[in-house]
């Protein structure tokens, strides 16, 4: 396909070259390292589930004892593995003793390297075919049922309530919602836990458990059926539980999940080599699961000047895009993110915006690009902010964007009421029909305001990646270079959940999961 | 490890759907969430922001928000507010004082017709007064009807008049009498300045000085009309957005045959 | 200027020929004939004004005198002129004269013609030189002090008291409005008089009285000089008073009128020849007030179809174009109507709105066109109406309209409230700005739904011209050929108001206004 | 030519604006208009439809009018209404609890402080518990301020300390009392189910268990923050949309004063 923007694809290549190098560097510190949350995750892949009388989830009871033990660096499937193998106990039956009777497992005999991997095989075995099983169960609805148009419909509910957020979820699938994103509760992600269980009671948003994904899931199941296409559903792995999260999404059949450290570290403060960790085991079951994963980019742009800082958006879906890669994950899969985030009163700013996402939409073909509705400068008037909400919807029709985040009119009031939402999918499916074939039938002027928008910001991101390149991303972030947020390399939250493997460390699921798409 | 930490228990009971106290909804069961705009006549300032809360708080919404203002022009101010209501409802005795009549298909009023009556009923309509606006009417007369429904001049039993807009009520009933017509049909769009209420109630009044108001069905209909208002102004039945021709063809062949055959 | 459309410019001399051969058979047919109407406008030219004892007019007092004697079609100056010459009465005290005192104007002694001439003249020039500096008023303060761009932002008053209407179309114009129209009560085009003083009591509009043009024209100029903007004050002179509330307009410096008998035929059943007749003279007046009419083919498609019938739309304007330059109207006074008025439910119907205002735009590249937003599909969803205004506006900027009617989220609900306005206005200002350069920037493929709209539209409007001009205006009517409107050609309102003139009828305005531009 | 034919004369007098009773206003004087939009848990048929008007009969409307509607989902009907207001709010008798300060500029709020006070003031603040808005409180205390209000780090008579967000209360303390602080600021953006009340309510409750609530100048500020709230929940002063930096240094400097001063 001829650019529309008249881009130069050398420039192109030559950024994602750039950001492979970025994202190489990154990996390299990566592969020695696990966390609290990725040992938990693998408890969570071979089973273990529930919580204890104090309401402590299993995985955490097991590797917080490895932890204080002081042997978790060998990972917690060493110590599972040898485990099963020596008592004949189930994973599940492991924690609970360790749990209940402070049975300590650190003590048990040290098997021969085959019982201990026999022992942990029909586990995994389990798990993998049952993420497999959901990915085919996905696949056949949309082949056999059928599924919305691009861009996808995407609307949240977060009424704090998982039954409430039920209601909110059919009314919205039948209105025309394509993909329903669960808000969490307000804090979760700097929670060191998921909490359990169906959930009624969240801030701003719902928990996020696995029960919950499970009673939601069953719903959009329902109205999917009945309106003849496939509902996806959404939740988030970004926080001090990311890979935990995408092992329970992937175990109950999530479609999409909100992935990305750089969210964590930027805006919820969390310790960025905890994170890049985590990241990379939750995309490997991200990709795995067949889950479209979204990253935030789009938040930059609400600290941020949208105009000014562009080239800081289009920088970071390009590390990430690599990042992805390296996890794993198909570009098809790849919902990286950008923002319709530009002051209304800027002339021309709809030209900007048109230009700016024609030109993620070149660079990143494949993918089902996330796109952002204007968040900062909507304000109470629900009447302007109906319009600031169609001019995006035009502007992602225009060019092709694949997963809509509607905006809602009440974007500075409150969570959306059943009604926000009605009206804002009302919004985008006015603007998607009326203006259908717009993208096709409209050419940019030469050397116009579009063509050269575009050509700036690819400029200014060759340049910033290439400073990012040189320093490393770690520090490029002390520095503040996105979202104008600094965040110390040993500051934020969960730093002392990092632990460097020992040599016998073991996570099969890598080799596994990594790069097995349909 | 406290256990407060991790507990995420279900605090309070979710709220159920009560019929008979029946609340706005929001994004919770009764959480009574409405959404409220409109201009007071003062300057923009804290308490105009003040006299509109006072006045949500009259209206009986509990926590109202100002979530915008904007003074229009000097001494008009704007707000957008949000208000929860603590007003309820009873749902269970709403009684909608409706025409009574079971729709019948343009074939079946025939039919109907036909068999009760025995001969096509003379109906005429008009957009009355110095009301312009035809559409309305039209959609219910012309042959070529309005959204997949015929009009009356499609049927059968119905020899339908249509005198289009701007007809002075005099005129109308004069054109009754000459046709001998068994059903008025009004139709009114300008309700500004109750404009249409006026104007509804002369035709009343001038049917009842000719001594025919009790001779024919008397019906009116436009986007602003109810049958309750209807009944108020002394019509027999009223019809507002969504009706068609098929609605009140089934309810003038009701009406028509009650009223020879008892 | 290049056609963006790829119009074939020869198609459209052709268009325009026709029109003129249409328009040149209905000037034939006028020219004989003379209007209750016209003859009072002629009385209020001369100086006539206020009204009897029993609230009549003085100018009907007159007319309505001679026409009972029948001594009409020599026409008022006849009798006045002579009136004046042998009593030395002003027509203001003769037109007295005859209401009081029932003094018999028709039995005066016929004077020499040049007393009679000598006796009109200073009324004439007095008339004359009162618009003239009006005219020249309007553009002083232009010069100097400026007025708004293009599209000019157009908002109608209509609480039915002009001392109401002056406190919101004060309003209007602060928040940004260029021209404010008062809109009439329901039903006074069908008056056969002009209301007289200032009103507080109208239904759905306020009446249009010489005093309420002038308590408003003065507030706009109060508001204007605060804003720094020449504020333009509208007003309608359709209806059975055509040239006397453009007289009224001209000597009260009223800046644009809605002016088309047309409209006046097919939506207030008005007899075709009496205002034919009537809008020959109304023209004249409104062309040398320096006056822009508004035409009304935009109320086609409330009744028709708009995607079926737009080249009813285009065939009207060619025909009202050559109509108004008969009447010495240049181009640049010429707010063509059309209108954005079809189904939202439509696929790509923004494509095709857009193709037809590009299309009207280029075929009257001078005319100041006048666009109304969507009323028919407009409904009691004000969240959606905004949009549909939305898309209006959008179209408006990129194809460069003159006059931008402000659509209303509140159309289908309730003439304009306060804040209803101030909406309107600032969604127009909003998407003025934000899209400012986009027709600029944008091309349209060669062969794609727009141009080859546009040229469909204006094939269709050819062939329609040719059956009007065969058929004549008059005939074409009769059938029903616009709005899907049939109107007789001696039916509807107003025709007993229609005369021949005599030989000796007489009057000088059409010849000293008639082509007379700054 | 009858003379009422062509009488136009005025039939009712022209409203007048009564600050006493003020009420809402559509396009003219005293007519009450408000529009309103509200859901109500029930299908959509013709007693949902009266269910809303009588609902806005309760709240005091007169002529309710439901303008559109549409079932959202089953059992689940949106509507949108005009009405007019019958309650009146007396505007004259409005007292509204303000923050007392005239405004200063940063200059003379720095003079202010080194003449009355003689020192620096030490000002912590954060977004508190789990919130994690920190635009509102770096628009408060960042150097580059907002809006073209620099903020309090720019000023020389403040040693200002801005925490970020997420911190929680204890935290908060902890700080305030490692820095000696003279005020707290907190700011609070995320109110849904009012988890930010039970978040001040807790700060105020601690500081008092630490007996340093009298020690300090307790300031909240926020998006949805009015100063009334504030006073309510045993804050000194509360701040919301549309305030700056310069406001609340005014503030401080001359609460500072009196109560150093007296
Ligand atoms: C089209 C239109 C016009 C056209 C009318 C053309 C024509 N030949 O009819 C034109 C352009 C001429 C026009 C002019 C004016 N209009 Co107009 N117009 C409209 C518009 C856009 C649509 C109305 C319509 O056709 N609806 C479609 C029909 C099918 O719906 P309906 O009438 O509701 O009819 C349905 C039902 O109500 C019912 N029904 C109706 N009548 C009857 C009768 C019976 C017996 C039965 C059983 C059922 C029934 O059945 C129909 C099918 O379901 C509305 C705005 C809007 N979007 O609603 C304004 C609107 C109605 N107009 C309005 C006004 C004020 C005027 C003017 C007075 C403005 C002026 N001062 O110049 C003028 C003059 C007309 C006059 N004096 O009446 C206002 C009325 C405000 C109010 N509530 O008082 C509106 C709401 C616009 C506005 N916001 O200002 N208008
Ligand atoms: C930017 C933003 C974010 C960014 C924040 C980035 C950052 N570093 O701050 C990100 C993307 C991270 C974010 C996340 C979330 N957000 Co947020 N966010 C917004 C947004 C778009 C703008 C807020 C803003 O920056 N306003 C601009 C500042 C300058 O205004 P301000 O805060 O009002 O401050 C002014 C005054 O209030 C005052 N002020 C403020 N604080 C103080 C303090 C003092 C002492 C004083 C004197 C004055 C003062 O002065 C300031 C200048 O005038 C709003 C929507 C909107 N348009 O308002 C939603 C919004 C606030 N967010 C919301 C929610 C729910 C969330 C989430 C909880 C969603 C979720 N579950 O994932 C998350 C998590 C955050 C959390 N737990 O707190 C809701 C809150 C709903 C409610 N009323 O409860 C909103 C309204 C959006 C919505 N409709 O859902 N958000
Ligand atoms: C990538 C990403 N992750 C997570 C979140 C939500 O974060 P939290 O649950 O921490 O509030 C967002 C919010 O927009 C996000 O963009
Ligand atoms: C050309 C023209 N004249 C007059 C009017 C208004 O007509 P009336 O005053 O008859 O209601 C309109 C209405 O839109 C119009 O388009």
């Amino acid at each position: 396909m001829k650019s529309k923007l008249g881009l130069d694809f050398t420039k192109v290549a030559e950024a994602k070259k750039i950001a492979r190098s970025i994202a190489a560097n990154v990996q390299d510190f990566i592969k020695d390292y696990s966390t609290v949350a990725s040992e938990r995750t693998l408890c969570r892949l071979l089973g273990i589930d529930g919580v204890n009388i104090d309401d402590v989830p299993y995985p955490n009871v097991v590797v917080d004892y490895l932890r204080e033990k002081n042997v978790l660096e060998q990972g917690v499937l060493f110590w599972l593995g040898h485990g099963m193998a020596s008592t004949g106990l189930s994973p599940q039956q492991l924690a609970e003793k360790i749990a209940n009777e402070s049975f300590d497992i650190t003590t048990i005999e040290i098997q021969r390297s085959e019982n201990f991997l026999a022992a942990l095989q029909p586990h995994i075995d389990k798990a993998v075919q049952r993420i497999r099983a959901n990915r085919k169960k996905r696949e056949d609805f949309i082949a056999n049922i059928g599924e919305g148009n691009k861009p996808y419909i995407y609307v949240i509910v977060a009424t704090g309530n998982i039954y409430e957020d039920v209601v909110q979820a059919q009314a919205a699938a039948k209105q025309g919602a394509d993909i329903i994103a669960v808000i969490r509760s307000t804090g979760q992600s700097l929670l060191d836990y998921v909490p359990y269980g169906a959930t009624t009671e969240g801030f701003g948003g719902t928990f996020a458990t696995q029960e919950n994904f499970r009673i939601m899931r069953k719903a959009l199941d329902e109205v999917g059926e009945q309106e003849g296409r496939y509902i996806r559903l959404c939740n988030y792995c970004s926080g001090l539980c990311m890979p935990e999260i995408a092992a329970m999404g992937a175990l109950e059949g999530l479609d999409v999940m909100l992935n990305d450290a750089l969210y964590g570290i930027l805006f919820r403060d969390i310790n960025m080599q905890r994170t890049m960790i985590d990241q990379y085991f939750s995309r490997i079951i991200n990709g795995f699961a067949g889950v479209i994963i979204n990253t935030g980019e789009d938040n930059y742009l609400t600290t941020a000047d949208a105009f000014e800082e562009a080239h800081t958006v289009l920088a970071s879906d390009l590390i990430n895009e690599q990042l992805a890669l390296i996890a794993g994950i198909p570009e098809e899969q790849m919902g990286l993110g950008h923002a319709f985030e530009m002051d209304p009163q800027l002339e021309n700013g709809f030209l900007y915006e048109l230009a700016q996402a024609q030109m993620t939409r070149e660079i990143f073909p494949k993918a089902p690009l996330k796109y952002m509705p204007p968040t900062k400068f909507m304000t109470g008037n629900i009447f302007r902010g109906q319009l600031q909400d169609a001019l995006f919807n035009q502007v992602a029709i225009w060019t092709g964007q694949g997963i809509q985040l509607l905006g809602m009119m009440t974007e500075a009031i409150h969570t959306p009421f059943m009604s926000d939402r009605f009206l804002a999918i009302e919004n985008a499916k006015y603007i998607f029909s009326n203006m259908k074939s717009i993208g096709d039938e409209m050419e940019f002027k030469e050397n116009g305001l579009i063509r050269n928008r575009a050509k700036q910001v690819l400029d200014e991101t060759l340049e910033l990646l290439k400073k990012i390149d040189y320093e490393g991303l770690f520090t490029a972030l002390e520095k503040g270079i996105f979202a104008n947020v600094k965040r110390p390399k040993n500051g934020g939250k969960g730093l002392d959940g990092v632990f460097k493997k020992s040599k016998t460390y073991h996570n099969p699921f890598i080799h596994l999961m990594k790069g097995d798409t349909l | 490890m406290s256990s407060g930490l991790y507990s995420m228990n279900n605090k309070s009971g979710s709220q159920q759907l009560n019929l008979k106290k029946l609340k706005p909804y929001g994004d919770t069961m009764n959480d009574g969430r409405v959404q409220l705009s409109f201009t007071l006549p003062v300057p923009c300032n804290d308490e105009a922001i003040e006299a509109a809360k006072q006045l949500m708080r009259k209206m009986g919404f509990e926590n109202p928000q100002v979530v915008f203002y904007k003074e229009l022009t000097q001494g008009f101010t704007f707000f957008n507010c949000y208000g929860e209501s603590t007003h309820t409802v009873d749902y269970t005795a709403i009684h909608v004082p409706k025409v009574q009549t079971e729709l019948m298909t343009m074939e079946e009023t025939d039919a109907f017709i036909r068999t009760h009556i025995g001969r096509p009923l003379v109906v005429i309509g008009a957009s009355t007064g110095t009301d312009a606006h035809t559409v309305g009417i039209d959609a219910i007369m012309n042959m070529k009807g309005y959204a997949g429904h015929y009009g009356l001049e499609r049927y059968e039993m119905f020899e339908a008049y249509n005198l289009g807009s701007q007809v002075s009520n005099e005129d109308f009933i004069a054109k009754a009498i000459e046709l001998n017509a068994d059903a008025l049909l009004v139709s009114q769009t300008v309700t500004q300045k109750d404009v249409h209420i006026k104007n509804m109630v002369q035709l009343v009044e001038l049917l009842e000085a000719e001594n025919l108001r009790h001779k024919v069905v008397l019906v009116c209909g436009g986007p602003r009309i109810t049958h309750e208002l209807a009944k108020e102004l002394g019509y027999d039945a009223g019809f507002g957005m969504n009706s068609y021709a098929d609605n009140v063809a089934s309810y003038l062949a009701k009406e028509m045959d009650r009223r020879v055959n008892g």
